[in-house]
């Protein structure tokens, strides 16, 4: 008697209720009326997919010939996760009391950090979490860091007046947040300020990093940024980094 | 206090008919037994296994009896009096049987008085076990704690024994209180039980002891890690109602559902056959401290929940009387309703609520099991999530007991690993968010909720008064549940139904029934 | 200035909210634990099935080290609407009183239909609503068609005693459901009765159709029926196919 | 009849002490102009389109001025001296500046009366067509009919107006009423409005008038076709408050979004200026019959909702007294509050209830703006459907007037298609499913849902005197709104405020604040 089949690492599949059965839930709408012919050319877009079985379970007319379909099918596709390797913010994280201890024996002096939501948007909530007094969830923010210096200026920042800022005050570290990414709308306003530094000679001089709910560490680094922080990050994981990487490139 | 203004008279009136009813009923099962009734005494007994045609014992054992037309005198004589003649256990005389070696009807006969004797002490036995099955049940309470009301259930059914496990496990870490595996499509019309693990269903998974084990065993295990005792329920309605319930007391199940009509309608069982196993198996499922679960809920699948929603109420009200006739307490009786009507009906939602508050103020010892939306689920997995959170916030306005969570694939296929979570995350959310609602609100005098329970109450009161007149086989060969007729004689499993003669007994009925519970 | 994309009906992609950007919603469980890694296995299956920019929005560890996601993504693929033909019952679907008066004009004797939900299968309410009296949904069944004589065999039938019930009646049709497709159970029962009646030497000699919610007239067509029909069918759409069908067949 | 038993002493206390503070700022208001409210007289007077180098005329007319040192005196009088000089029409003449053969303020001074009547002569038709517009809307409810209350409110924000037109069709067709078009990103801060049809903009689309009259259209062509008049909604916060009020009252929009202390504290717009300029807004708004949104809801997204339930109170009332004071009527008074706690808030759901009942009770009149769950979204797109659904409950229960629908992807993306489709679906099943139950509901004495009800009272009483105390300005400065500190000199757009001459005529305020309405 077979109990149960074991997961195979190198070939994982999606579960339902059977190892390897392969199940997926899908969810789209095609621009074509609703009706049988709709529900094939679903059908044959799913198993264009590399569904098998695919079923369409649910699907209505838009009101405007267009169908939103539901449908379920079972994927011959498989992934090895044995082989999966996540670029990650390589840091051993520190409370906020190992930070300021970390800082006086390492760094010996006030460490500058400027932050700001730019460009056209408006979501400070997030670098509010990172940077003010408060925090997020109970972790306090860089404000109430011994040893550190904080600027936040808030929404809707250009990024040369935040290039200016962090020039005034000498910043050790530049923080952006970014929440709209609606058409890739971060994409450019990110890179533009990597050219701003760039242009003025910084980039190397200080730690830049950024972070947003659609943030990935791995895009961030393609950017051209230190790091990057997504959905649930506290002050002491940027703060962390910040300061061991300081000391790593000798900019204390 | 009710706050839909009920007539208590009519509530009083509805249960004396329902009373009677069941008295009727009752002198009928007094006087018969079942080939299932007798196989569980068998395994009650000490009987378990299966022959080298992997035909359970207890059915060899009964088959035998009844081949030697000894059926009407009882198991329980047969097996005393062969132990007394050969000074084996049952278990070895029933394998003695299996082998051709032993004809159980044609040893000779012991004395009566002996025979009873013999059979109570084994009896006893058993009878200790599933006592201590109900106190480790009451420890386990005790010391680890349970959910709060309504209890969230979920279903597993992969067919697999393992494979349940491995999801009932998971489901208990998410939430759930309680685990139902939904048995095999079919399993209901087998005339035996099927023995040992099993990893081969369709759309459910084999009720068998040794699953009924091995998901007790997973449970505790799980229970002790969350620190939550999780209940373990299986289906004791079918063919098979006291054999599994047995199987269930044995195994420290927790719930069962258990309903001779939803046999006789949905099934297609034979009612004699039914409603005399259901009589044994609810006096099992009592002493063992099981709640019971009815299939009411099940008649608004096949009729209209607005227009039959009194047939539901009456029939609870019938339940009632066959549960307390079992020596079932009002705490072990979890009358099924359930939440079906077309989502489409302007104030469905009134009336939800109304029926869920009035099955809560007439049984209000009862911890209602309350079905969700299925009849009207769709392929729309979102809408059907909804559906499901509407279902979640009547069960938590009016304090239902048992919450069988629904699943937003309902019209789609059996429970995925994550279908379950969602659900279990649906009914948390609401149930905590919106926990003291119940006690927070009143209803309108002589409003669209208050005339709906009143509306609802009085047609029950009258279907009862008139099923008083008919009795309750002619009113099933009407139709007049779930709009499903059947004829006293149709159905699967008459063959299986005999006169009890003057010599029969059944000691666990005294035992579980009588004295010390 | 351009206003919004046209569709091109060759080339039919999935609409999120601009003309081809292909968005499609995907959930589905890996047995892999909840964390960065699973949620990259998740990104490089969805890779893998075509998508492009895939991001999971969601993940939960389910309690048993398997991680449930969604995802969004945007599909390559493509679908050639004009050029899908679905096989489709092949009738013009006649009124309750069309339907009988056909029956006087063409055939002009009593149509019998023998209909069972059959196997292990107890879910009458579909058979009963293309059979019973009172029908679905405002359409009587085929209990009330004049001209029609109907038996319902009600649920778990066996196909033999289907088929023992068809010649016995002299049968014209027969109307099989099947509801419950859990691991397929339904395709075996639904053999098994082709192959009883080819050995009987009736499959020529009656109308054979299936129906329930997850059967399709293909479906039907490759199991050896002549018509399948899913949700929402009502009795006028099989008894229109009935009476065509035997005229054409010459049964009558 | 009150369910909540609110103490009606707190809620004129507090209508009073908003009417204080109301008053205060209103003095100040009347003693100032602004850029933007004369750019919006420019607009009435029916200067539209823009230079060469895209800049709107209205701008150029205003840049005019102000380089001239006009402002004070007010474009009105401008025009109308230029008239009489040139004898061109207000078009001609900007578009004179802008080739700059006219510099306004350089030409010879005519006399005051004849500017006046001039003006008011050319003022007039623009308010007589913003009247036949309003009787225009009135006409259509009439014939075509409305949606039930609540309205069933969605967004479309493509960027593209072409684009937003199929998708708010669609939304219509599956039973929307209210269309709003999201802005751009970045807009509010633009100090002029964009010019002509536009297809590209980030999470939203551009508010141009010329887009407005595409959407206006479309919606007519689709109410038409399914009986229904569908309501337009745009945003008229930010540095051209009235200017898109203007062009709102001019294209048939129905509904803005419209409030300066959302521009202060969400947009860092100067408090000054925005409040200035809301005045106008408010009295074109007022006079066009539309409804205005305000923005408290937005207070609970970055402060917590349970804790600065009071604060959205508060401001509340104060909108209200602006609003009445610009001549809008309750009914015109979509006041804006939010369904924004924690999920996991253990009674939550009777918080939001409280707090939902609360606004309807005391401003019964005011079509409230309900909100949906933003924060306490996630990518869990099935738990958000519900979070939704408890949101469309608790409207449903407490005859809420405009909602807001929530979306299931609300933390993923501006809504697709289909997202709406859910969301209309999810709405429009429990609006229907549980129409009457705030009527047939009510809250126990006491409870929990009437304690916290009066609890958010008391302190919004005591918020509001302390304001009243302290000043509009400094409250704002101390971040009681919201949690976010303001200064008064601070933000963006302080350089378009000029102090009122004793010459200063605008035409629109006195036509639409007195007489005929
Ligand atoms: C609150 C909110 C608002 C508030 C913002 C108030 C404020 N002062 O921030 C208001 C109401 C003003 C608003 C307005 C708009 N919003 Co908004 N808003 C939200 C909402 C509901 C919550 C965002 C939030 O506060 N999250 C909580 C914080 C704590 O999380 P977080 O930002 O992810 O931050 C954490 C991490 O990401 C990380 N992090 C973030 N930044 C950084 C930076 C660094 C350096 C580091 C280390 C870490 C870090 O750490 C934080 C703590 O863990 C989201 C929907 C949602 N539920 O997510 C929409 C949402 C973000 N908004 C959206 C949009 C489109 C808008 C508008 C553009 C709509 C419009 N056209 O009018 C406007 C305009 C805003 C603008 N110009 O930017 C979209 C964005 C779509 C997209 N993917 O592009 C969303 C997703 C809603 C939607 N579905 O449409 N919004
Ligand atoms: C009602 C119901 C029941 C009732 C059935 C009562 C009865 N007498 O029929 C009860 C409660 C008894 C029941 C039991 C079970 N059910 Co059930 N049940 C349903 C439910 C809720 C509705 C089905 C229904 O009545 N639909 C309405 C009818 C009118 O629609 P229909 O069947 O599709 O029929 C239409 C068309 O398909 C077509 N049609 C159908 N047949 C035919 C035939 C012909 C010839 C033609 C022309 C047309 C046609 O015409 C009909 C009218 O338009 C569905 C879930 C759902 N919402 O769909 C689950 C469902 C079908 N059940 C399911 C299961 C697994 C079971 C059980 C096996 C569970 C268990 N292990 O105990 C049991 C056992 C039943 C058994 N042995 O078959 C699964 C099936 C999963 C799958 N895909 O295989 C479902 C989908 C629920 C789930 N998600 O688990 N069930
Ligand atoms: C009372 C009762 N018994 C049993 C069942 C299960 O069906 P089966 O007996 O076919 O396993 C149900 C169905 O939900 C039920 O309600
Ligand atoms: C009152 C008010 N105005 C305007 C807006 C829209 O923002 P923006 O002005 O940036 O377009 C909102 C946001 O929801 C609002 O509540």
């Amino acid at each position: 008697m077979t109990e149960v089949q074991k997961v195979d690492l190198t070939k994982v599949k999606p579960y339902g209720d059977t190892m390897n059965d392969g199940m997926v839930q899908l969810g789209f709408t095609l621009p074509v009326p609703a009706g049988d012919e709709a529900v094939e050319a679903a059908r044959q877009l799913v198993r264009k997919m590399g569904f098998d079985e695919p079923s369409v379970v649910y699907y209505k007319d838009l009101g405007i010939g267009y169908t939103y379909f539901i449908v379920y099918g079972k994927t011959i596709h498989t992934v090895d996760y044995t082989k999966i390797e996540v670029p990650k913010v390589d840091v051993d994280v520190m409370s906020k009391e190992e930070v300021e201890q970390y800082i006086k024996d390492n760094i010996k002096r006030n460490v500058v950090v400027v932050g700001a939501c730019t460009g056209t948007d408006a979501h400070t909530v997030g670098i509010d979490a990172i940077m003010n007094m408060k925090g997020y969830a109970g972790h306090f923010g860089l404000e109430r860091y011994e040893g550190v210096e904080a600027y936040n200026l808030g929404s809707q920042v250009p990024n040369e007046e935040l290039v200016a800022k962090a020039i005034e005050v000498k910043a050790d570290a530049i923080l952006v947040s970014q929440v709209v990414t609606q058409k890739d709308v971060h994409i450019p306003n990110l890179t533009q300020l990597v050219e701003l530094l760039e242009a003025e000679g910084l980039r190397d001089k200080v730690i830049l990093c950024c972070g947003g709910p659609r943030i990935s560490h791995e895009l961030a680094k393609e950017l051209g940024y230190d790091a990057g922080f997504g959905a649930g990050t506290f002050a002491e994981d940027v703060a962390s980094f910040i300061v061991t990487e300081m000391v790593k490139r000798g900019l204390v | 206090m009710s706050k839909l203004n009920l007539d208590k008279n009519l509530i009083e009136r509805s249960r004396n008919a329902a009373k009677n009813i069941a008295d009727e009923v009752q002198k009928f099962i007094d006087a018969h037994t079942t080939t299932s009734t007798e196989r569980t005494v068998v395994r009650l007994l000490g009987v378990d296994g299966v022959d080298e045609i992997d035909k359970p014992l207890p059915n060899v054992v009964v088959d035998n009896i009844k081949e030697g037309g000894g059926l009407e005198r009882g198991a329980a004589y047969w097996i005393g009096n062969a132990i007394l003649n050969t000074g084996l256990t049952p278990q070895e005389i029933a394998e003695k049987i299996a082998a051709g070696e032993i004809d159980i009807t044609k040893l000779p006969a012991k004395d009566e008085g002996e025979i009873r004797e013999t059979v109570y002490e084994i009896a006893k036995k058993t009878v200790e076990k599933i006592k201590a099955n109900r106190e480790k049940r009451e420890e386990y309470i005790r010391t680890l704690g349970e959910g709060k009301k309504p209890y969230l259930y979920v279903i597993v059914a992969t067919g697999n024994i393992y494979e349940d496990i491995i999801q009932a496990q998971a489901a208990a870490r998410q939430g759930a209180d309680v685990i139902a595996v939904i048995r095999t499509t079919g399993q209901s019309l087998l005339d035996y039980v099927p023995y040992g693990p099993t990893t081969e269903g369709f759309g459910g998974t084999y009720a068998t002891q040794e699953n009924f084990r091995l998901m007790r065993r997973a449970l505790d295990e799980v229970g002790e890690e969350i620190g939550r005792y999780i209940r373990l329920t299986n289906y004791c309605s079918g063919l098979c109602m006291p054999e599994i319930a047995a199987m269930g007391a044995l195994e420290r199940l927790d719930m069962m559902l258990n309903d001779a009509l939803y046999g006789i309608l949905f099934r297609d069982i034979n009612m004699q056959r039914t409603l005399i196993d259901q009589f044994f198996s609810r006096v099992i499922n009592g002493f063992a401290g099981i709640i019971i679960n009815t299939g009411e809920d099940n008649y608004l699948t096949t009729d209209d929940a607005v227009e039959a929603a009194h047939t539901v109420l009456a029939s609870q009200f019938i339940n009632e009387q066959f549960a307390l006739k079992a020596g079932i307490p009002p705490q072990q009786m979890g009358l099924g309703h359930a939440f079906e009507m077309d989502p489409d009906v302007e104030n469905g939602f009134l009336l939800e609520l109304a029926q869920a508050q009035m099955a809560r103020e007439i049984f209000p010892d009862a911890p209602l099991k309350y079905m969700p939306p299925t009849k009207f689920m769709t392929g729309n997995i979102f809408k059907g999530h909804v559906q499901n959170a509407m279902f979640n916030m009547v069960s938590i306005m009016t304090n239902q007991g048992i919450q069988l969570l629904g699943m937003l694939t309902e019209a789609i296929h059996t429970p995925h690993l994550h279908d379950r979570y969602l659900s279990i995350e649906n009914a948390k959310y609401i149930f905590n968010n919106a926990r003291s609602l119940g006690d927070e609100i009143e209803f309108k005098e002589g409003g669209i909720i208050q005339t709906r329970a009143q509306e609802v109450l009085r047609k029950a009161t009258e279907l009862l008064a008139q099923i008083e007149k008919d009795g309750l086989f002619k009113t099933i060969e009407e139709g007049k549940f779930g709009g499903v007729k059947r004829s006293r004689t149709g159905g699967k499993g008459l063959d299986g139904v005999a006169k009890k003669d003057s010599g029969y007994f059944n000691p666990f009925i005294d035992l579980m029934l009588g004295g010390d519970r």
